[in-house]
């Protein structure tokens, strides 16, 4: 957990312009949000970047966000005894990452007891009529469109095989990113080596799975990863020294990914604002929690720009102010 | 002065009747009482019957199956496949639900391929003449790809007429699954110390050649055990995926572990014969103490891992030790030990 | 308080066998043994240690099966496939070893065969099994023998276990009871009481087979006596006809006591002169008490004993895989004390263990077995040469006669005696001061015994080994031993010069008194 | 005539040297070949020389490892740890290297703490007579638990002077980790069959009495054995994280039972004394060709995982049978077992 550290940097910060602000009325008492996540790639590093801001901008609110590591194994049971564990502890507000639809029947039940439920990373319907507070991620679909259209213009229009690394099949944020892009690919010259491998978000998997594809098809021109490590598949490019004919897109706007982009391994990746998963999910919990208002919309859409070299400079984090939009 | 006799031996039967399992489980309790103090010192959120409850429903699956697993430890055995076989079951309840069927068919069905998994590691271990290791090893990745072959990788939803199985609450907030989780702990006690099967169970493990020469059906008896592991993994699937009502093909992913770290904590030996059903519940739930705790105390989970990692080797020498296995560590004993490694 | 009948109904039978014959590879264990075993009678089966009596009762129990020779039970002509067959023929075995399962109850092992007969689902009336075992001790009489039946097999005693088979053959309604060294591990006491139940079931008209090596005690009680030597059958008779004095000399046989003396007093002479290569002084520890005896250069001490006479203690204690707890070792002259076994190597002892089982590398090549303890001297910097472990494997294989293959061949595909020759060669191969063998032809056949005899023989009166062999097997320290040592009980009981012929070993083996009928 | 027996003798010395692993590899040998010559059939690029030093080049680290495991299985001892030994062990070299130290010293500290964690249960495994089961299952959780404090969940970047270890090539294109590999598999081979260390863990896993009755130091050997599996854990942890140049945390997950499959359809025993380095190789190579087969075939994922499930369980029945010990399943046999299980 990391409530210690939010304790020693814990000194006050003000609110980031274009995001969520916390509300003007003051609580009685202190009140404590939860943020659940995980910690197996760098893609964390930025939500909790968002949540430890959002707890120094709401500690002059008697507001208190704790980040929660749930473990290393991101699957509904996890997260949901993750989140039961937090409501047993008195928190307020809940947010964490929704690993599937299983985790709606959460927040049914605990929406019912008045907790205020946030999830992010993925959008799913059943957040809203279970009566969560917020859902605030990518549109995850659209952005494997994306991809799929970038792939191909990457590409030159050339034919060819496209490799797609997952994070789990089971991941529906992963699974709906892959299905946006086989379908986005559908029409085009372009077509998927295979269904796709699994990864578990392990830069070394990646690799390995792409060393497979670079050796097997010979026609490839595309590698497609749609969840953490994706760097790992610019490795295994430059090793083969395939950057000129390989083209490798993946996701998160991590210190990793931009220094391969920078060095020409990676071809783009496509951001999230994973801050704001962080940052605008715990406010927006804090805000209901105080006022009991519900936001104007429980599903959110986060924006998902595509970065490439050469529009790298207005996305890269190291050189912009922290939390600005479009820049996670 | 034969009653007093007779009823000195009758007590002597009740005390006796306990003490096959006693150190191991009072020891265990102990450790869980303690440990739930402090954290409630910590936390006093700890002990209060909501979280309790939360505690035992996140140990419900683990704890189901390391009843089957006791089972198979007591037999000589053990079966590395129960995470993979609850994910076939819970796919196989899904998708039969999925094509038409009634909810409860469709569960039945998810049990049944569970009982089959079992049935056909029982009969390579017995025909083959293959180690239980190497066959529910090989067990493990088979129904980890037939689940993700049925499901091609997407979840099943579940009935919602069987959520009460995973969701439900009675008695005042009592989770249905933890009353099964109960019930099942209390049958499985029963059948391994007051049925005929149980004790064969027993004698299979604890002295296989006797057991043969006493006209005990041995390959029969091994069999069923595995029946029995796979049937309640099947068990722990429709749990498993009724809490979340979706069956995933990624569940229970690495429980294998878990569930043998429960039996071997409840007293369960890995050299057959010895072993208790209220042990490996009182295992499970130590486990499902610590993580809880761990997440009340605002603890590292990495520090939680690292602790179930030590809880398990300190359990296993504490039954060494309680066995007289450890006179060896008497400084003096040990002083000869080690010049005589060197020789 | 007339006790109820042992045997509910009893319909006495006698069982005979006919031309029963039984080999071990090469070793015929049994040859065309004919005999009857009376009902209503206690029949005392006689033999020495490897005589054939085990495996008569095995095959007379459906525990093996005979290479020929038929069986009659009350003249009908039967045969067991398996001991469940024979037992529900009335046919019953206590064994040497109890079969017991250690995590059950006294009360669940005596009435074990429930588990197999009833059905997997059906309750285990664990209750009602120990005022059965209650009902069961008390109709024997044997209530207080052991202790409540709720106890844990684990928590018995070596006694309790023996007599929780016991009990649990009686409770099998025996018509023919088989008692393979029932008592070797009970006290005078419970043998005394196991003997009164054993004349109960003979008066209710049980055939009871009973095999003991402790003379005075079978002749308190037997009816008829049977002799075995060398699996084959010696003489039967009354113990009248055949008394313990006579019983000793048929079971030992009279053969080559005539050469084995004047050898002996050959060399003897020689002999007092060498130097001790091996002393212990008063060694005691758990299982032996105050053992004190030499062995010297260029002599061969043989040491008898029955089976469970502590001498294997013995033996371990010297190469130093158990700690004696007073008294102590001289090598060479020099007291010394020994950590372990390798400390045991480099000061020149070489040990070979009892059970070729224990000493077998079994999944290896008969190279490797023959070289795996003199690695280090094979090797330089821990690199073991190919060529000079070739080198000293066929060496070895040669000076012993191993007939094997080749030395890459599997151990496991040689013979019996040549497994034993590949242990002896192994032993020798780091040149030992002193042989220790523990039962150094168990199992091994008459020819490759003699070569063995003749090795051992040519290593110690040419080459000057010590040697100090433990045998249960009295014509081999009759023929072999320059100096016999007999163990009874943890003591030393005799240790003289090989020259008296067989019965002052056995005598002293077994504390015979002399002359008594 | 001695003289020619010498000579019949030397020779058969020579091809005894083989014969004790021969079958299994040969056996193992074919059906690799024969796959690899369906799958060209079907893709004519599996015969590449790229492709197969990428298959070798992904067998690399379970590959390493498994010459560490046959030791192991040789000795009659199992280890699950070796996934969270790699992970710990490449770690602690990145976050050494990360707080400034010589990229060489984080590479040798990384390996150091594999032979450490190796040491740690070797001891324990000795001194508390605990079953290397269990004491390397409570590793497994522990140099995981160590890992994720260490990284915080997050990966370490390992220094790119060692990068060529993992991503280099020489000679014309083979891979520097493959050439590391096939050396350490040789050396593997040479350790256990030609020094004293090797035939001693061969002796104490076959016999362990017999062993200790032979004078040799079995308590030392057994802790060796762990030291040498830990050392080869952390080696394999080097080169999985300078393969990407990172270090994560969830390194090696679940590697302990790709590692043992391979051992094991090898030839190593689980019952001790067997085994062999050459068919460790060849059974990782198993696993790595039909990996890459399924990707080259396009076949689904799932099936792969089905099938390499099915060849860790039909490798232990041929061992079986090879070993002669299913004659029981001969018609007529059967048809007495079937009908004695029911007496
Ligand atoms: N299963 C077996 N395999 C090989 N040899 C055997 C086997 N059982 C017995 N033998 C051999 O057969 C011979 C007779 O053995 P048996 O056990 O019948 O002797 P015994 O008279 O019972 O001796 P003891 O008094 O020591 O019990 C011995 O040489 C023994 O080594
Ligand atoms: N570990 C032990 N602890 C206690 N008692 C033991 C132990 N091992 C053996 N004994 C007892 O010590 C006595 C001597 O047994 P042992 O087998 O050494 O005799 P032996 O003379 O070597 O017989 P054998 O003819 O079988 O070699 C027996 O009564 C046995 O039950
Ligand atoms: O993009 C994110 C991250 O890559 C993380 O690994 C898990 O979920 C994905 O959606
Ligand atoms: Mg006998
Ligand atoms: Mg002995």
């Amino acid at each position: 957990g990391g409530g210690d550290e939010s304790g020693g940097s814990g000194e006050a910060a003000d609110p980031i312009a274009g995001r969520p602000a916390p509300t003007d009325q003051a609580p009685d008492s202190e009140v404590k949000i939860a943020m659940i996540g995980f910690a197996n790639n760098p893609y964390w590093v930025s939500v909790k970047a968002g949540a430890d801001y959002a707890d120094r901008v709401l500690g002059g609110k008697k507001g208190k966000v704790d980040w929660i590591v749930a473990g290393d194994n991101i699957d509904v049971q996890t997260v949901s005894s993750a989140i039961r564990a937090a409501d047993a502890q008195g928190y307020k507000g809940v947010g964490f990452f929704i690993a599937g639809e299983g985790n709606c029947a959460d927040i049914k039940t605990l929406a019912a007891k008045g907790i205020k439920l946030g999830a992010y990373n993925t959008l799913f319907d059943c957040v809203g009529t279970s009566g969560g507070t917020i859902n605030y991620a990518q549109e995850q679909y659209k952005a494997g469109q994306t991809a799929a259209q970038e792939m191909i213009k990457a590409s030159g229009d050339k034919a060819g095989k496209v490799g797609i690394i997952v994070s789990q099949f089971t991941a529906p944020g992963s699974e709906q990113r892959r299905q946006g892009f086989i379908d986005g690919l559908k029409g085009s010259k372009l077509t998927p080596v295979n269904q796709g491998v699994e990864a578990k978000d392990s830069a070394s998997n990646t690799f390995s799975a792409a060393q497979n594809f670079l050796q097997s098809s010979p026609d490839l021109v595309g590698i497609y990863a749609t969840a953490g490590g994706p760097f790992g598949a610019a490795q295994a490019v430059a090793a083969a020294n395939k950057q000129e004919t390989v083209k490798v897109i993946g996701y998160d706007i991590t210190t990793e990914n931009i220094e391969a982009i920078k060095n020409g391994s990676m071809y783009g990746v496509i951001g999230q604002d994973a801050f704001g998963q962080g940052y605008n999910v715990a406010v927006e919990l804090f805000n209901a929690a105080v006022t009991g208002q519900q936001p104007a919309q429980v599903k959110q859409e986060a924006v998902a720009p595509f970065v490439t070299k050469d529009n790298l400079a207005e996305h890269d984090p190291s050189t912009l102010p922290l939390g600005t939009p479009g820049a996670s | 002065m034969s009653a007093t006799l007779a009823k000195r031996q009758e007590r002597s039967w009740k005390e006796g009747a306990l003490s096959l399992v006693k150190r191991q489980e009072t020891g265990l309790f102990g450790v869980i009482v303690v440990l739930a103090l402090l954290v409630s010192v910590a936390n006093e959120n700890f002990l209060r019957k909501d979280n309790l409850y939360n505690v035992l429903q996140t140990v419900v699956v683990v704890g189901i199956i390391a009843v089957g697993q006791t089972f198979v430890l007591i037999a000589k055995e053990i079966d590395l496949s129960v995470g993979s076989v609850l994910a076939l079951s819970a796919v196989t309840a899904g998708s039969v639900y999925g094509s038409g069927a009634n909810p409860w068919v469709a569960a039945a069905v998810g049990v049944g391929v569970g009982a089959l998994s079992g049935f056909a590691v029982g009969t390579v271990v017995v025909l083959g003449r293959v180690s239980s290791f190497i066959v529910t090893l090989g067990m493990l990745s088979i129904a980890r790809g037939l689940t993700q072959l049925i499901t091609g990788g997407l979840p099943q939803t579940m009935p919602s007429e069987l959520s009460f199985i995973g969701q439900g609450r009675v008695f005042g907030g009592i989770p249905v699954s933890v009353i099964i989780f109960l019930v099942l702990v209390l049958l499985g006690q029963l059948l391994l110390t007051r049925t005929v099967f149980g004790l064969r169970v027993t004698a299979i493990g604890d002295n296989d050649a006797a057991a043969r020469t006493g006209g005990i059906p041995v390959a029969w008896t091994r069999v069923l055990t595995f029946v029995l592991i796979g049937t309640l993994a099947g068990v722990a699937g429709i749990v498993f995926s009724t809490q979340v009502g979706v069956a995933e093909a990624q569940a229970g992913l690495g429980y294998e572990l878990d569930v043998i770290a429960a039996a071997v904590i409840g007293g369960a030996s890995l050299s057959g014969g010895r072993g208790s059903i209220i042990g490996a519940f009182l295992g499970a739930c130590l486990l499902g103490v610590l993580r809880n705790a761990f997440i009340l105390l605002a603890l590292s989970p990495f520090l939680q891992q690292l602790s179930i990692g030590l809880v398990i080797v300190l359990a296993a020498i504490f039954d060494q030790w309680r066995q007289g296995n450890l006179r060896h560590l008497h400084p003096r004993t040990l002083r000869q030990q080690l010049t005589r490694r060197k020789a | 308080m007339e006790p109820t009948p042992l045997v509910d109904d009893v319909r006495s039978a006698a069982l005979a066998t006919a031309g029963l014959t039984k080999s071990f590879g090469a070793v015929r264990a049994l040859r065309d043994v004919s005999l009857v075993f009376p009902a209503g009678q206690v029949t005392g089966l006689l033999g020495e240690n490897g005589a054939g009596k085990s495996t008569l009762i095995r095959l007379c129990s459906g525990q093996m099966q005979p290479d020929a020779g038929r069986l009659t039970l009350d003249g009908r002509e039967v045969s067991f496939a398996n001991p469940l067959e024979a037992i529900a023929a009335g046919v019953v075995v206590v064994n040497q070893e109890p079969l017991l399962i250690s995590e059950l109850t006294i009360a669940d092992n005596l009435f074990l065969y429930d588990l197999g007969e009833r059905p997997g689902f059906a309750l285990a009336r664990r209750g009602a099994n120990v005022h059965r075992a209650r009902e069961l001790l008390a109709r024997l009489g044997m209530t207080g023998y052991l202790p409540d039946p709720s106890t844990l097999c684990r928590d018995l005693s070596a006694a309790s276990r023996q007599m929780v088979d016991i009990v649990r053959a009686l409770s099998r309604q025996p018509r023919v009871l088989f008692l393979d060294e029932p008592n070797s591990s009970l006290t005078h006491e419970e043998s005394e009481r196991l003997f009164a139940v054993m004349a109960r079931l003979r008066d209710e008209g049980v055939a009871v087979v009973l095999v003991s090596h402790r003379l005075a005690e079978v002749y308190s009680i037997v009816d008829n006596v049977v002799v075995l030597r060398d699996g084959t059958f010696v003489a039967a008779g009354r113990p009248d006809e055949i008394d313990q004095k006579r019983a000793v000399a048929l079971m030992a046989g009279e053969k080559k006591r005539a050469v084995v003396a004047e050898v002996v007093a050959d060399r003897a002479g020689a002999i007092e002169q060498a130097e001790v290569a091996l002393e212990l002084r008063g060694l005691t520890g758990e299982g032996f008490t105050d053992v004190s005896f030499a062995v010297r250069r260029g002599e061969i001490v043989g040491m008898s004993g029955l089976v469970g006479a502590g001498r294997t203690e013995i033996a371990e204690a010297v190469i130093g895989l158990r700690r004696p707890t007073r008294g102590g070792i001289s090598v060479a002259g020099r007291p010394v004390r020994i950590s372990g076994p390798g400390r045991a190597q480099r000061l020149g002892l070489a040990y070979v263990a009892e059970e070729r089982r224990t000493e077998v590398f079994h999944a290896q090549s008969v190279g490797y077995n023959l070289t795996v303890r003199v690695l280090s001297a094979l090797s330089r910097l821990g690199w073991v040469s190919p060529r000079r472990t070739n080198a000293k494997a066929r060496e070895l294989t040669e000076r012993f006669g191993v007939k094997a293959a080749s030395s890459e061949a599997p151990i496991t595909s040689l013979s019996g005696g040549n497994q034993q020759k590949v242990l002896l060669a192994r032993a020798l191969a780091a040149r030992p001061k002193v042989l220790i063998l523990d039962e150094p032809t168990r199992g091994v056949d008459v020819g490759t015994k003699a070569e063995i005899y003749a090795t051992l023989r040519a290593l110690a009166h040419d080459e000057g080994l010590a040697v100090w062999f433990i045998s249960s097997e009295l014509e081999e320290v009759v023929e072999l031993a320059d100096r016999v040592v007999v163990v009874r009980g943890g003591r030393v009981t005799l240790d003289a010069l090989n020259n008296a012929g067989p019965q002052p070993i056995v005598a002293a083996a077994m504390g015979a008194t002399e002359g008594s009928t």
